[in-house]
């Protein structure tokens, strides 16, 4: 806040705030992953509770699966992504910001892909929405499936796009991966947290992949 | 799922204003009237959308029932979005995508900034201020018009349809309001004054929090329009199902509420754990800041399981899938699940607030330090804990899983064990205390008072053998309002007496204050005492006819509903004339408080500190004249610079385990 | 300091305090808790009708005597803190002893509140199970069921928006009348046919959720004669307020007679009726008015699980009705309709029994 | 200035809200004007598929045709205690079979017997024939007549809008009830699921006032 009207912050608050804002990010990313972990477990326990309950014999008929090939591309989109974007936080790391760049472009495209793919994949059902409890209930995940491969593909993007807006400033300090600088710090921290939801994306579509195709 | 959009959104502050940055809000010329417009044309553009894209079976359902829910959902969905648009929320997330940091934030003057998206956490408090007044005084009146219908066993005003219309709205208008009315007001003006920070963690996200919870009201009452919705606050499937248009206002308004509160609950608690000016360790955290903390807690993980349940209600509707209709494989116990999983942390989620405001302020008024400090807030924690566990007690009598009715049973009455520290703090607070009766102790004592029938009312209702005999009934309809109106309500508006001269910088007058405690307490004890015995004789809860005997008990509940309504007439003169039309300045520290947040100047500056304070003590340290200040805010640090923890050396989620 | 908790002055002044709340405290709680045992508790809701009400009265009173002296204690203690403990509001400020916790106390508090708390669980836990659920809704399987095995099983139907009552050891006729003989153990298995209803008796202390397909069964032990009333007691749409009637506990003697004879009254409509299954009617979503999920009918494609209890299933479809107006000129949409199954005799399938009815 | 517009435009939708709520309520049929103590009331209904206009043209409705012969949309009446009322119903729609056979059972009118195109019968097997469209049904007096309905796909159908015409395939259902020496509004409606496309068929009308259920209002 050192550009903040009125306020003439000495080096010890600027540096503070910032690592205060880092904490945010870390904080937020873990956060952020409870709250969608939640949404999703409202899902999975509507899973479990309806199998369980298997009103009229109704949970699963004829084992009812979604097209599996493209549920596995799903899932597969959403691990590609979590790899890529490790793998390029690896690569920043040590300092490799080009390498970084071109991983999370691809992961975003992962994201993006997985998303469209989810979402053809639900005009692609045999069976009807209320047909059966399994059918509701894939109809009720697929686009929150939808919606969290294109969060991750979201969060990606911004952090590419970012990137190629620093790389003059952070050009003389650095670069992306050493710049001292708040904000370059601020993306760092944004990164790392961008690997990390990625992560997560992955495992709630494995999980939900290993409920809806394979049990 | 807009949240990680906005995550990272206030980040690019702290490193000021890059090249490339988007555009300064300075001068941003959308306000709440381009919002207005942007909300309507979303809306139309929604209903055209849904009556394009239905087809099929779906045509049918439409065609004979004269509702088509998709084109209702979408209208709804697109008139949020447009509103959102409008008011300018979704500007730096697209920009983002282009990959522009955060704009400077640039502070504005005049009354016009609180009809706009800002990120000063204190405009945006003071905007909830009114936001939750607006949904109170609606809910409200509808209450009325409830107890109006009420004064006739047989005869009726309004009859069935616009009754239950009534009963759900107010239900639901009143659920949203009260998860928002300590938690938006005072927690995101106070929070930050509280653990000394210039600012909240992600301030668009608080703001968009504001935005989208206005919206939730009026997606709400587009629900009388629509033709109502039959299934009380509760919406249990499958009567939500087969309910009228207006069932899609509710689980609208319910999605969109419910994203605020995520929204409001995850920047509440993000800027408590990280926002810590240094010193300020765990064990000198005010202990509405612990309130804070647990709500937000609750906030961000009970509501993604509302969201999951109201979007799986809205698929029903709209998509034809079954999840809550038994005939084609749903269970209409499903819903009551996930409600219920959310329905009960948010029974807590209107609490906790209250208890922090009371804990808050019972030091200042009895001028002593707050007793067993650690214990209320482990009895916070505790409260949110174990809050997740107990939700299946609402479905004693509903056939599921009654052989689990002992654990949550257990549960259950568990929970009065860290709800009864509160007591503890309380009463240890008030002993041989210099207690001083200003107005918002008053509110302060009545929110103990009536919380204790509350709460062990709360144990006939846990008790299953008396469950037969209560749950459904006005008993509980009574239990609920002396927890969440005798409780929160009323340590709500104590602590806006307290706090606003801190807000606005005007004190509230005395006198129509006094006049509106006395007439609250008093008629909200005569409206909800009487409907205890009502409902113990055996009349349930949303009926419009009941048994004749006992109609005295009904009216005197209903006149006397009326003049708790009037009691707000009172307070509403009350604000407009002291804050509005004839401010008298008030002076900087009223109640001498020790808290951090009395320490500023007036008005506040719009960094609130000009000095990152040093946090030497907590904000109890009454009858010690030895004590140290609750902060340093550079004085004593240029002094003795080695004596005590400065910035340098200062993480900022450092946890102390000093002795208090 | 004067009045730090650690001085003398400071123990004195504790104890002083301590004694004036403590004595009048214990005197009230003394003379309270018998006047709810003797005088209270029989006039408790909701009587004492069957031996779950009965046990329902019990738990009142455990409860408020338990209740009661805490409810009085903290009343009096906030009484006694606002009088004694008030500063005026002008006079000049001071400080009051900064006692920040005392240890005792704490420690007092949490043991006392958690005894407490454990009894009311053990308690509440052994009248739930040994009266056999107290009344409430058990479920489908009911874990705690009386000793008896002479229990008289009442299906209690509720729908949009009122009950009837179906007596299976009587043919299984259905009736709006809920008539039930004294000093009998009964069995309320309640379900619904439509949304979530609740079976609320209140003189019998009786309460369960109807829901769709699903079998609630609550028990209870009738123990005097007497008329009560029934509500739903889950707000089940517009007429929810409406949807009560009143029942009778009468005389076995009485309910034979009532019974037989109301069998053979109503013969001619159980015979259209379907057996009785404890889950419910009729599997269908649609209602007879044609459905919500026009063109689903899961029930063609799964051949035994669509027939709960034996029950043939109706072809769903033919529980749909045409719209007149869309036929008139809803283009594409009325092709849809079918045709359905319902036989089409020249008259309509009326019957007359009028003459042995009277 | 776009503040203050702002503010009457919300305040207008306010106002329209409110007044939409109010006129919401079907109007009450007077047969107590004029009606001499001891005389009968002739309470004259008729059930159609779809109303035809309105907000809601294809919910289905009963009318009363009003004492001056004109038919209003509407289910509250106003009647003298202690009368003896006959009911006429014009019923003009499609049956089907009941979700609870047991509402094929008259109950609560004089005799015993309702008549169905003159012939009395007092019970109908709504699984057979044209099966049961809806009913009159009154619980607190105990009164219910189901209404036999007419064939679906017969050419007559009536399909215009509300009220058919006397030319459309219709059965006549009529008996007669005491209204009773209690005072007050007494709940009547259908017990047919017959809100067509909805989730149990009780939704739409049958949870509105003024199509499937109302009030008959005993006054002293």
């Amino acid at each position: 806040m050192a550009d903040a009207p009125g306020l003439m912050e000495p080096a010890e608050e600027i540096a503070y705030e910032t690592r205060c804002a880092e904490g945010a990010i870390w904080t937020g990313t873990r956060l952020l992953i409870g709250v969608i972990a939640m949404a999703f477990a409202g899902v999975g326990f509507a899973y479990f509770y309806l199998r369980s309950v298997n009103s009229e014999g109704l949970w699963r008929p004829h084992g009812q699966t979604a097209p599996l090939l493209l549920g596995t591309e799903i899932a597969g989109a959403a691990l590609v992504g979590a790899i890529l974007q490790s793998y390029g936080l690896f690569r920043l790391r040590r300092g490799l910001d080009l390498d970084w760049s071109v991983a999370t472009w691809a992961t975003a495209g992962a994201g993006v892909l997985g998303c469209g793919l989810q979402i053809w994949e639900l005009t692609r059902l045999g069976f009807q929405p209320g047909q059966s409890g399994y059918a509701s209930l894939f109809v009720a995940w697929g686009p929150l499936s939808a919606a969290l491969l294109l969060v991750g593909a979201y969060w990606s993007e911004t952090l590419a796009a970012r990137a190629l807006r620093m790389k003059s400033a952070v050009a003389g300090d650095g670069g992306l991966s050493a710049s001292q600088l708040p904000r370059a710090r601020l993306f760092r921290a944004s990164a790392e947290g961008a690997a990390y939801f990625w992560w997560f994306i992955t495992t709630v579509s494995v999980l939900f992949w290993l409920l809806f195709y394979i049990v | 799922m807009a949240i990680s959009a906005t995550a990272s959104a206030g980040l690019g502050q702290t490193g000021g204003p890059a090249p490339g940055a988007a555009s300064p809000a300075r001068g941003s010329r959308l306000n709440v009237g381009t919002a207005f417009a942007g909300a309507v044309l979303g809306y139309l553009f929604g209903h055209w959308l849904g009556n394009a894209i239905v087809s099929g079976d779906l045509y049918e359902v439409a065609f004979n029932t004269s509702t088509n829910n998709v084109a209702i959902f979408l209208a709804l969905l697109f008139g949020v979005v447009g509103w959102l648009a409008g008011i300018g929320a979704l500007n730096y997330p697209i920009a983002k995508i282009m990959g522009k940091e955060a704009p400077a934030e640039i502070p504005e003057e005049g009354w016009a900034r609180f009809l706009k998206f800002t990120l000063d956490h204190k405009v945006v408090g003071i905007q909830y201020v009114v936001g939750v007044l607006m949904f109170f005084f609606t809910g409200g009146l509808i209450a009325m018009a409830i107890r109006t219908e009420l004064l006739n066993p047989t005869s009726h005003i309004f009859g069935p349809n616009i009754y239950i219309q009534l009963v759900s709205e107010h239900g639901s208008i009143m659920m949203m309001m009260a998860t928002s009315i300590v938690v938006g007001p005072l927690g995101n003006f106070l929070v930050p004054l509280m653990i000394g920070s210039r600012r909240m963690a992600f301030p668009r996200v608080e703001a968009l929090s504001f935005w989208v919870f206005i919206s939730g009201l009026m997606v709400i009452l587009t629900a009388f329009p629509l033709g109502g919705f039959q299934t009380g606050w509760t919406g249990y499937a499958p009567l939500q199902e087969q309910s009228s248009g207006g069932m899609d206002s509710y689980l609208m308004g319910f999605g969109v509420i419910g994203t605020g509160m995520i929204l409001a609950g995850f920047n509440m608690a993000v800027s408590i754990i990280t926002y810590r000016a240094p010193g300020m360790r765990w064990s000198r955290l005010p202990i509405f800041a612990w309130s804070m903390l647990g709500t937000a807690g609750l906030l961000t993980l009970a509501t993604p399981v509302l969201f999951a349940g109201v979007y799986m209600g809205a698929l029903d509707r709209t998509a034809q899938t079954a999840l809550f209709v038994n005939a084609h494989g749903g269970s209409s116990f499903l819903w009551e699940n996930l409600f219920w999983f959310f329905g009960h942390p948010e029974v807590y989620i209107m609490a906790l607030p209250g208890f922090g405001i009371a804990a808050e302020l019972l030091p200042v008024f009895t001028r002593k330090p707050l007793f067993a400090y650690r214990v209320g807030a482990a009895g916070m924690i505790g409260v949110g804990l174990l809050s997740f566990f107990v939700w299946q007690h609402h479905l004693f009598q509903s056939g599921i899983n009654p052989d689990m009715r002992p654990m949550f049973m257990l549960t259950t009455e568990l929970i009065s064990i860290p709800t009864g520290f509160i007591y503890l703090v309380g009463m240890g607070t008030l002993w041989r205390a210099k207690i001083r009766l200003e107005l918002p102790m008053l509110f302060v004592l009545a929110l103990y008072f009536n919380f204790l029938f509350g709460g062990i009312t709360g144990v006939y209702l846990s008790d299953v053998p008396i469950n037969v005999q209560v749950h459904g009934s006005f008993f509980v309809m009574a239990h609920f309002h002396y927890t969440i109106m005798g409780g929160l309500v009323f340590a709500f508006f104590g602590g806006l007496y307290y706090w606003l001269p801190r807000m606005t910088g005007s004190m509230m007058n005395e006198t129509l204050g006094r006049i509106h405690f006395w007439m609250m307490f008093i008629f909200f004890n005569l409206t909800f005492f009487p409907l205890f015995i009502v409902g113990l004789l055996g009349m349930p809860r949303r009926v419009f006819e009941y048994a004749p005997r006992l109609q005295t008990l009904n009216d005197i509940s209903s006149i006397s509903s009326y003049l708790l309504g009037f009691s707000f007439v009172v307070f509403t003169i009350n604000l407009v004339w002291t804050q509005f039309i004839s401010p008298k300045p008030a002076p900087p520290n009223p109640w001498n408080s020790k808290g951090l947040e009395w320490t500023m100047p007036t008005p506040l500056p719009f960094h609130n500190f000009s000095r990152i304070p040093v946090i030497l003590s907590d904000p109890y340290r009454y009858g010690e004249p030895d004590a140290l200040p609750v902060a340093d805010f550079g004085e004593i640090a240029a002094a003795t610079s080695s004596t005590h923890e400065g910035l340098a050396g200062a993480q900022p989620t450092s946890s102390g385990t000093e002795e208090v | 300091m004067k009045g730090m908790p650690s001085t003398p002055e400071g123990r004195r002044l504790n104890r002083k305090h301590l004694t004036r709340l403590v004595i009048p405290w214990a005197i009230l709680v003394i003379i309270i808790e018998p006047f709810i045992w003797f005088v209270l508790r029989n006039h408790l809701p909701p009587g004492h009708m069957t031996d779950s009400a009965t046990g329902i009265q019990f738990d009142e009173a455990v409860v408020t005597m338990t209740g009661s002296p805490i409810v009085l204690g903290v009343l009096m203690y906030f009484g006694y803190a606002v009088t004694v403990w008030r500063v005026p509001r002008n006079a000049p400020l001071e400080d009051g002893p900064p006692i920040r916790s005392n240890i005792a106390v704490q420690a007092a508090w949490i043991a006392i509140t958690s005894t407490i708390v454990m009894s009311m669980f053990v308690f509440g836990t052994y009248e739930l199970v040994v009266p056999a659920g107290s009344g409430g809704g058990e479920g489908p399987t009911p874990i705690w069921t009386p000793a008896t095995h002479k229990i008289l099983p009442i299906q209690v139907i509720g729908q949009q928006w009122r009950w009837t009552y179906r007596y299976p050891t009587f043919g299984g006729f259905e009736t709006d009348a809920l008539v039930i003989p004294n000093n009998t153990e009964i069995a309320f298995h309640v379900t619904s046919l439509d949304v979530i209803h609740d079976f609320w008796a209140y003189q019998l202390g009786v309460k369960a959720d109807a829901n769709p397909q699903v079998d609630n069964v609550a028990f209870t032990k009738t123990q005097h004669t007497g008329r009560f009333v029934v509500r739903c007691d889950e707000l089940c749409g517009v007429w929810h307020g409406a949807m009560y009637n009143y029942g009778q506990v009468v005389t076995p003697s009485q309910f034979m007679a009532w019974a037989t004879s109301t069998e053979k009254k109503l013969a001619p409509m159980t015979k259209t009726l379907p057996p009785v299954n404890y889950a419910g009617y009729t599997p269908s979503a649609n209602g007879a008015a044609g459905g919500y999920y026009p063109a689903i009918d899961p029930f063609s494609k799964v051949e035994e699980t669509a027939v709960p209890n034996g029950k043939a299933v109706e072809d769903t479809s033919a529980l749909r009705r045409t719209n007149p107006s869309q036929r008139a000129g809803a283009g594409s949409t009325t092709t849809k309709t079918p045709t359905g199954t319902i036989k089409k005799p020249t008259t309509p399938p009326v019957t007359n029994t009028s003459g042995k009815v009277g | 200035m776009i503040v203050l517009a702002v503010f009457a435009v919300a305040g207008s939708l306010i106002g329209y809200t409110i007044a939409d709520y109010l006129r919401a309520r079907p109007p009450t049929v007077n047969f107590t004007a004029g009606h001499a103590t001891g005389q009968p009331v002739n309470l004259t209904l008729q059930t159609v598929g779809a109303i035809g206009y309105g907000p809601t043209p294809n919910w289905v409705s009963y009318l009363t045709k009003s004492p001056s012969g004109k038919w209003v949309h509407t289910t509250v009446w106003k009647v003298p205690e202690n009368t003896r009322i006959n009911v006429t119903v014009y019923e003009y729609d499609s049956g089907s079979p009941l979700r609870n056979q047991a509402i094929g059972q008259v109950t609560g009118v004089q005799g015993g017997t309702a008549t169905l195109n003159g012939k009395p019968f007092n019970l109908i097997n709504s699984f057979q024939g044209n099966g049961v469209a809806h009913t009159f049904t009154m619980p607190a007096l105990g009164i219910s007549v189901p209404l036999y309905g007419v064939n679906g796909s017969a050419k007559t159908f009536c399909s215009t809008a509300a009220p058919c015409h006397q030319s459309a395939l219709h059965n006549t259902i009529k008996f007669s009830f005491m209204s009773g020496n209690h005072p007050g509004e007494y709940r009547w409606q259908c017990f047919v699921p017959c809100g067509l496309a909805t989730v149990d068929g009780n939704g739409g009308p049958m949870q509105a006032v003024g199509y499937m259920g109302g009030f008959m209002k005993v006054v002293a």
